[in-house]
């Protein structure tokens, strides 16, 4: 059985419609990239696991139980850690206290992220608005990985990065995949990067799930036809 | 004018200003960290008085009446954030005032019906009563001195609470960003219902403990509700050390301002005209020192965000 | 040689004992873009917001178009021409997309107190936005109200907003963050062409656009500038690979 | 035919208190008297000088009362009685006596039942040289009321005076003017705080430890706020015109049907209520309400029997009258005042020379 | 949009409706509540001009309010008094006529405007809401013991001051009076609000950034608007001064800041329209509901919170829509 799994999902922003027929499955272990165009409704089905946003149709159950009626802090205690887009960093919170306000018990602790992102450890003591961009960045991941998640939700978690960070980024996500089988749920932008860790891909168009397969699968033609590219 | 009546004085400034960090404590916890203007905070200080005031006619223990104000006024907090300022956290800041508002109107009115309009009897218990000695051979009430106690160990528990706790910092992780926090997996709303109980408690207390030296009547609470925004206001927002030095200084300017500003008119004008004249500047001068304050800091002596 | 047109000379910011800014000289001159990278938290954003003026560098000095503006506002500089996007989307929400860009225009043209004629009737004004929006490719959004915008059509807005200043220069704070490949490639064309109108001095991550665009680069690094120059000299510097590109460049 | 009276009178938020007592008052001498020809209207103005403006033209406009009586504070009867009689209807003021109203601004529709606002500080001013007080300590709000209290006072004050201060009206912390108190060297305080002012001045005061002698107009003391005062209160001498313990069977019977009637005892206010309306009545029993010359003539006399005792209206309309002094006591569960002697004698006031009327 | 200006057409229809329907049955009382209703709409609608569409939440709208009154209750004082105002340096004499009254009104709550605005609009959010109040509570109490003008007592005026050509003292004409005014105001309002600096404003509420980005500079843009709000409150100050004859430092009061953003509240932030609806409906619930308990309040309370919580943007929210109009 799926780890997620969104079937025929509907969403709105107030009247408007930002889902159709949205499907995606995500199995454990598993690194699933969500693939579409701008404003195409990626973030939007983050914000509906993640029930920031609630669904007006469907069913969105994650480790065998429904959470379409649970609040949100309930949904992340199943094990749902969240990077958003746009880092959402406590901006005048210290780093150090931005990742305490998400611990839970697990593998992952100040120490570990402080491994992870040794910038953020010089940075200890700092508020989070002052940081740079990228600072805040790796904030944002550090702290949804002090949640000790099952499951872990980047969207475009590398944007404005510095190429090495990026690189360094990549290559973290490849480690979690490999080395604690952790699920993740990706959004990028850059194909090829995904493509070096990504097992499967959905895409959306226009709130609907147009494709879903492995990323092997992915060819020029798709991808043309979805992304542009 | 001896220089141990200004001392007195001094020290007397000092006192209202740990009465006022008190009433403004809660205030700014619930303000600063919640984000929410809470119109209706005086109306729970209120609250605290007028169950203190029953509480001590009924069994006589002042300590009872003590606990009565922390309880009902927390119980009526965590009813108005159940019921009412939940639903008021992602608006802005004008509904909040409107419907805070719509609660003084409901508390006033609704404690006049319970509890007539007439004010109501509390006074300090026999150990509380009487003068000391301090230093310099100054008099003091007993009871204020207890007040100060009092005030100083809020501000150290509310202080250490804010700032050191997982609590406090995932209540000020709220502050920033109420939804993420939940996504993070925090029951943002069972904490925050705390919090506001907290303050409301807080507020409770502080109504029975000043009310026990002042009046306890309905409407008693929206002059204090006016002075302890101004306290919160010079220290800055959701500061608690802003909120116990702009308590210290509203109280110092207050009590200074009311003695002093009187006399060196009367080094310039007649008696009538410097008695009459320092008056009125005196009942101006906290809102002289917060317009002052702000236009050099705008944001408060302490305020960041 | 052209005169440039922007002069950066030894700008200095501190934060504390960190130097965010460490005697910083740089220019921009007519024509062309001028990409400035470096990993993050290098000082890029500080250094664009000093030229922009929302911060007051602690010494050295802004010259634009020959006049010193380190003491002016940052809507002074905005009305001398200095456009600018921002790293995280500053846009009036509320206001619809198309409201946006005549806010620019408005600004742009003057006259902003004026009370009694409808600003969404002025044609002149409505034209410039419009061009502005075409642009970039948000002409069918324009009724949309901004914040129901994904964020990559804010980042496209956000580059409109700029446009319809018709700036003599343009400051970008990473305007490709956030936006996908097919963005990105319009984003670049858009660039390339706006070069000519007014010189770029532009900040960003995206490696492939800069490669495209660039015609300088500047690397900084903890402040300082360690490198200045085309496009080929930057690729092959061991010093800017280590401290920035990684492996980027091997792909 | 028949008098329809306009009732303006505070009944919610914290002054209250006085509006219901005067209110009730006025309602209960009405009841009494048996008459099915005395309409009363009553509406609440919220201590609010523009509600009671926009109240009285409702009741002339509207509801084309009569006569027009109930407001509290000084501040609303001045905006309201100038109009108000200028339009022609009568008012009886059952509680503000602003010196404006009695002075210049004096109207032959204008009758005060109460006192002219001086008074009761006058008397105070007259007891503290009974009592032998020479340096009194003298404090009173920054505001029109403040002002005359102490100007009252001094006027028959032979003493010296310690210190004179104005406080911030609505203050609720003495704890600065009770050090000025103590350092001043006085050997009596005279104050008028009204309302919750007074209460926490009182009991600040006992908690001091200063023990000076106070005196003050009865406003501090009154029934409604004495229990709320408590023990602080005790032994205080302060100045009324009327007292439940005045010796004579229109108050015996008063306060005997009052309580009967509300369930507590009547305050001051309450006594002006009753006292206003049984002086209507006794108009109405002379003179017809449509022939209003004749109808002010009976009022003037003031043929009816106070609560207070003697009563009589001055040229300018306000009451000459006995003011006492009591001493607040404890009777049994309940704090409550009792007369130990008069401090002036058939006061009038002091602006009859400024009424041109 | 369609629906929005349907119900500001029927809104002052109404207005229009009741005090002529009065008029007919002779119920005077009933003009005066109306008159009343409209004045606070022009408070309300002075006040919503920096609150709902500058953002500039501010608390001491009293401070021009209570001018407004007392430049009224000073200058037709004097006249009555046949008392000069200055002597030096130039003689300036009191008056009774409302043109000149309202002109001084708004000239002086201008300037009153600038120099509070120029100081508090260093501060933003809530230290603005606070030292707006800061700056009406000084005036508050100066007023209360200012002596020479009645200080807590306040001042009356006997007749009503007189309008070229009008019987000010007949209820009906003075509402008329007042209806013009509010029509004007909110004719002026609503141009303002479409304009170059309609836009560049409400932009500069919703981010700063953005606006000094296109070079213009927000402190200036919320100075106008705080200067022009204050004006039109001001102008409701003196006429409601002249509608009770009679000004009291009550006016300055906080109590009164708080009403007037109550009415803004109620009616809908930033919608033209909204204060006015906002003082009927305030009014209308106060005249009402006092009769019906000693413990009226606690009705009001009940029904403002509903609307809080049940009607958001207000009246206006709630019966036109959510959008703001933008054409
Ligand atoms: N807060 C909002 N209110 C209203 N509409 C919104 C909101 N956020 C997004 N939308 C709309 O929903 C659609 C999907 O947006 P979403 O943010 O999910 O896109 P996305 O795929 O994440 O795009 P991007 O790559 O630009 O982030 C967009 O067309 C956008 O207009
Ligand atoms: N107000 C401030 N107080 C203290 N430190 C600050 C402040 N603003 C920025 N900094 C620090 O200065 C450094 C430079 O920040 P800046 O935002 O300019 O980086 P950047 O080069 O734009 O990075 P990025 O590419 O990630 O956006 C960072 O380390 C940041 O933490
Ligand atoms: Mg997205
Ligand atoms: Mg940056």
């Amino acid at each position: 059985m799926s780890l997620l799994q969104l079937s025929r999902i509907s969403a709105f922003y107030g009247a408007s419609q930002a889902l159709f027929d949205m499907n995606l499955s995500l199995e454990e272990g598993q690194v699933l990239a969500l693939m579409g165009r701008n404003g195409m409704g990626k973030s939007t089905t983050v914000k509906v696991i993640c029930r920031l946003l609630r669904a007006r149709d469907g069913e969105a159950r994650f480790a065998g139980q429904d959470i379409g009626g649970l609040p949100p802090h309930r949904v992340a205690q199943l094990g749902i850690g969240l990077v958003p887009e746009g880092r959402r960093c406590f901006a005048t919170l210290t780093v150090a206290e931005n990742l305490l306000a998400a611990a839970r018990p697990g593998a992952w602790d100040f120490a570990a992220v402080a491994a992870l992102f040794p910038r953020l450890a010089e940075r200890r003591d700092q508020t989070a608005a002052s940081l740079s961009g990228g600072e805040q960045q790796m904030l944002a991941i550090g702290r949804a990985l002090m949640t000790n998640p099952r499951l872990l939700i980047l969207d475009e978690a590398t944007e404005g990065l510095a190429p090495v960070v990026r690189q360094e980024i990549w290559a973290a996500i490849a480690r979690l995949k490999a080395e604690t089988g952790l699920a993740i749920l990706l959004i990028d932008k850059s194909i090829r990067e995904l493509g070096g860790v990504a097992d499967a891909a959905v895409i959306v168009e226009k709130g609907r799930s147009v494709w879903q397969g492995d990323f092997a699968d992915l060819d020029a033609q798709t991808t043309e036809r979805y992304l542009g590219v | 004018m001896s220089l141990i009546l200004l001392v007195e004085q001094t020290l007397n400034g000092l006192q209202f200003g740990v009465m006022l960090f008190l009433m403004a404590a809660g205030l700014t916890l619930v303000f600063g960290v919640m984000g929410l203007i809470n119109l209706a905070h005086g109306s729970l200080y209120m609250i605290g008085a007028f169950a203190a005031a029953a509480m001590a006619q009924a069994s006589g223990s002042f300590l009872l009446a003590l606990a009565a104000s922390l309880v009902c006024a927390a119980f009526a907090g965590v009813l108005i954030e159940v019921l009412v300022i939940r639903r008021l956290y992602d608006r802005d800041h004008l509904d909040q005032v409107l419907a805070t508002f719509a609660l003084i109107l409901i508390f006033s009115e609704g404690t006049r019906w319970l509890f007539g309009s007439f004010p109501l009897f509390l006074d300090k218990p026999e150990w509380l009563s009487g003068t000391v000695i301090l230093p310099f051979g100054i008099e003091y009430s007993l009871y204020r001195l207890a007040i100060i106690l009092v005030g100083l160990a809020v501000a150290a528990g509310l202080f250490w609470m804010i700032a050191r706790t997982r609590v406090g910092i995932r209540i000020r992780a709220g502050e920033n960003d109420r939804e993420m926090i939940a996504a993070l997996g925090v029951n943002i709303s069972r904490l925050y219902t705390f919090v506001f109980a907290l303050g409301a408690a807080l507020a409770g207390f502080a109504g029975a403990l000043v009310g026990t030296i002042q009046s306890v009547q309905v409407g008693m609470g929206e002059p204090v509700l006016i002075l302890a925004f101004v306290v919160i206001v010079i220290g800055g927002i959701g500061s608690i050390k802003g909120a116990f030095i702009g308590a210290l200084l509203v109280g110092l300017t207050e009590t200074l301002g009311r003695f002093l500003l009187p006399e060196a008119f009367a080094l310039v004008f007649d008696p009538a005209t410097a008695r009459s004249v320092g008056a009125s500047l005196a009942s101006m001068s906290i809102y002289i020192l917060m317009a002052g304050v702000l236009i050099f800091r705008p944001k408060g002596l302490f305020g960041s965000a | 040689m052209t005169e440039p047109i922007l002069d950066i000379r030894g700008v200095t910011k501190r934060f504390g004992a960190l130097a965010a800014s460490d005697d910083i000289s740089l220019d921009l001159r007519p024509g062309e873009i001028h990409a400035l990278i470096g990993p993050n938290g290098a000082g890029k954003s500080t250094l664009i917001q000093q030229i922009a003026g929302g911060l007051a560098p602690d010494s050295g000095r802004v010259l634009f178009d020959g006049r010193d503006v380190t003491a002016l506002s940052t809507a002074a500089r905005a009305q001398l021409g200095m456009g600018r996007t921002f790293q995280i989307s500053a846009l009036a929400m509320d206001y619809t997309v198309l409201q946006n860009a005549v806010l620019g225009a408005l600004g742009a043209r003057g006259g902003v107190f004026r009370f009694f004629r409808p600003v969404m009737r002025d044609a002149a004004l409505l034209a410039r936005a419009r061009a502005a929006l075409d642009e970039v490719g948000l002409a069918e959004f324009e009724a949309m109200r901004t914040s129901e915008l994904s964020h990559g059509q804010r980042r496209q807005l956000e580059v409109a907003v700029a446009l319809t200043l018709a700036p003599r220069i343009f400051l970008m704070d990473e305007p490709m963050a956030g936006l996908g490949s097919e963005g990105s490639q319009r984003l670049t064309g858009i660039l390339d062409r706006l070069r000519r109108r007014a010189p770029i001095l532009l900040v960003e991550h995206d490696m492939d656009a800069v490669f495209a665009l660039a015609d300088r680069i500047s690397v900084l690094v903890y402040g300082q500038i360690i490198a200045t120059g085309s496009v080929a000299e930057i690729r092959s510097d061991a010093e800017v690979r280590r401290a920035y590109l990684g492996e980027e460049d091997e792909a | 035919e028949g008098v329809k009276v306009g009732m303006i009178t505070t009944l919610s938020g914290g002054g209250a208190g006085l509006g219901i007592d005067v209110r009730d008052g006025f309602m209960l001498a009405v009841a009494q008297s048996g008459r099915d020809d005395i309409e009363v209207v009553i509406e609440d103005d919220q201590r609010k000088p523009d509600v009671a403006v926009q109240l009285s033209d409702k009741m002339i406009q509207s509801e084309k009362v009569d006569i027009l009586t109930g407001i509290i504070w000084s501040n609303l009867a001045m905006a309201v009685v100038p109009g108000a009689v200028a339009q022609g209807k009568i008012y009886l003021s059952p509680n503000a006596g602003p010196s404006a109203l009695a002075g210049q601004a004096c109207h032959q529709n204008y009758f005060n039942v109460a006192w002219q606002n001086d008074n009761l500080h006058e008397a105070a001013g007259a007891y503290a040289n009974d009592a032998g007080h020479t340096n009194s300590f003298i404090l009173a709000p920054n505001y029109p009321a403040g002002k005359d209290a102490l100007t009252g006072f001094k006027r028959f004050f032979e003493g010296d005076l310690a210190g004179e201060i104005y406080t911030k009206l609505g203050q609720t912390d003495y704890a600065a003017e009770i050090a000025q108190i103590r350092a001043s060297g006085a050997d009596s305080v005279f104050f008028f705080l009204p309302g919750g002012m007074g209460i926490s001045f009182l009991k600040q005061y006992a908690d001091s430890g200063v023990d000076l002698p106070v005196v003050g107009p009865a406003f501090s003391f009154d029934q409604g706020i004495l229990q709320a005062v408590g023990d602080a209160a005790l032994g205080v001498k302060n100045t009324s015109q009327w007292s439940k313990d005045i010796d004579n069977a229109t108050n015996k019977a008063f306060v005997e049907s009052f309580q009967d009637e509300y369930g507590r005892l009547p305050s001051l206010y309450a006594s002006q209520g009753f006292d206003t309306a049984n002086l209507m009545i006794s108009a109405m029993e002379k003179a017809d309400i449509s022939d209003q010359e004749a109808f002010r003539a009976a009022l003037k006399e003031a043929d009816f029997s106070s609560t207070r005792g003697d009563f009589a209206f001055a040229a300018n309309n306000h009451p000459v009258q006995d003011i006492y002094v009591r001493e607040v006591i404890k009777e049994g569960d309940v704090y409550t005042n009792k007369i130990i002697g008069v401090a002036l004698e058939d006061r009038s006031n002091a602006f009859l020379d400024a009424c041109k009327m | 949009m369609k629906r929005e200006m349907v119900f500001n057409l029927a809104l002052l229809a109404l207005i229009l409706g009741v005090a002529l329907w009065a008029q007919a049955s002779d119920e005077p009382f009933l003009i005066t509540l109306t008159t009343r209703a409209v004045i606070f709409a022009i408070a309300g609608v002075g006040l919503n001009f920096a609150l709902g569409f500058g953002g500039l939440v501010s608390f001491g709208h009293a401070a021009f309010f209570g001018l407004g009154g007392y430049v009224m209750g000073v200058l037709a004082y004097h006249a009555q008094t046949y008392t000069p105002l200055f002597e030096a340096p130039l003689l300036i004499q009191g008056t009774k006529s409302m043109p000149v009254i309202w002109l001084v009104s708004i000239l002086l709550s201008s300037l009153l405007a600038l120099a509070i605005g120029a100081l508090s609009l260093r501060t933003s959010g809530v230290y603005f809401i606070m030292i707006t109040l800061a700056f009406a509570q000084m005036l508050y109490y100066f007023a209360i013991s200012w002596a020479a003008y009645g200080g807590e007592d306040g001042l009356s005026i006997y007749v009503r001051n007189g309008f070229p050509g009008l019987n000010t003292m007949d209820p009906l004409q003075f509402f008329a009076l007042c209806f013009a005014l509010l029509l004007i105001v909110l004719l002026l309002v609503s141009l303002a609000a479409r304009s170059a600096f309609g836009l560049a404003l409400g932009a500069a509420r919703q981010n700063e950034a953005r606006v000094q980005a296109v070079g213009q500079t927000p402190y200036r843009l919320y100075l106008v608007a705080f200067v022009i709000s204050g004006a039109i409150t001001g102008l409701a100050g003196a006429l409601f001064a002249d509608l009770n004859r009679f000004v009291s430092p009550v006016m300055f009061s906080w109590q009164t800041s708080g009403e007037i953003m109550v009415f803004v509240i109620l009616g809908g932030v930033g919608r033209i329209f909204g204060p006015v609806a906002g003082a009927v409906l305030f009014i209308l619930l106060e005249h009402l509901l006092g009769g019906l308990s000693a413990y009226w309040h606690i009705y009001l309370g009940a029904i403002l919170l509903g609307v809080v919580l049940f009607a958001r943007g207000g009246l206006y929210g709630l019966i036109a829509g959510r959008e703001v109009a933008h054409d």
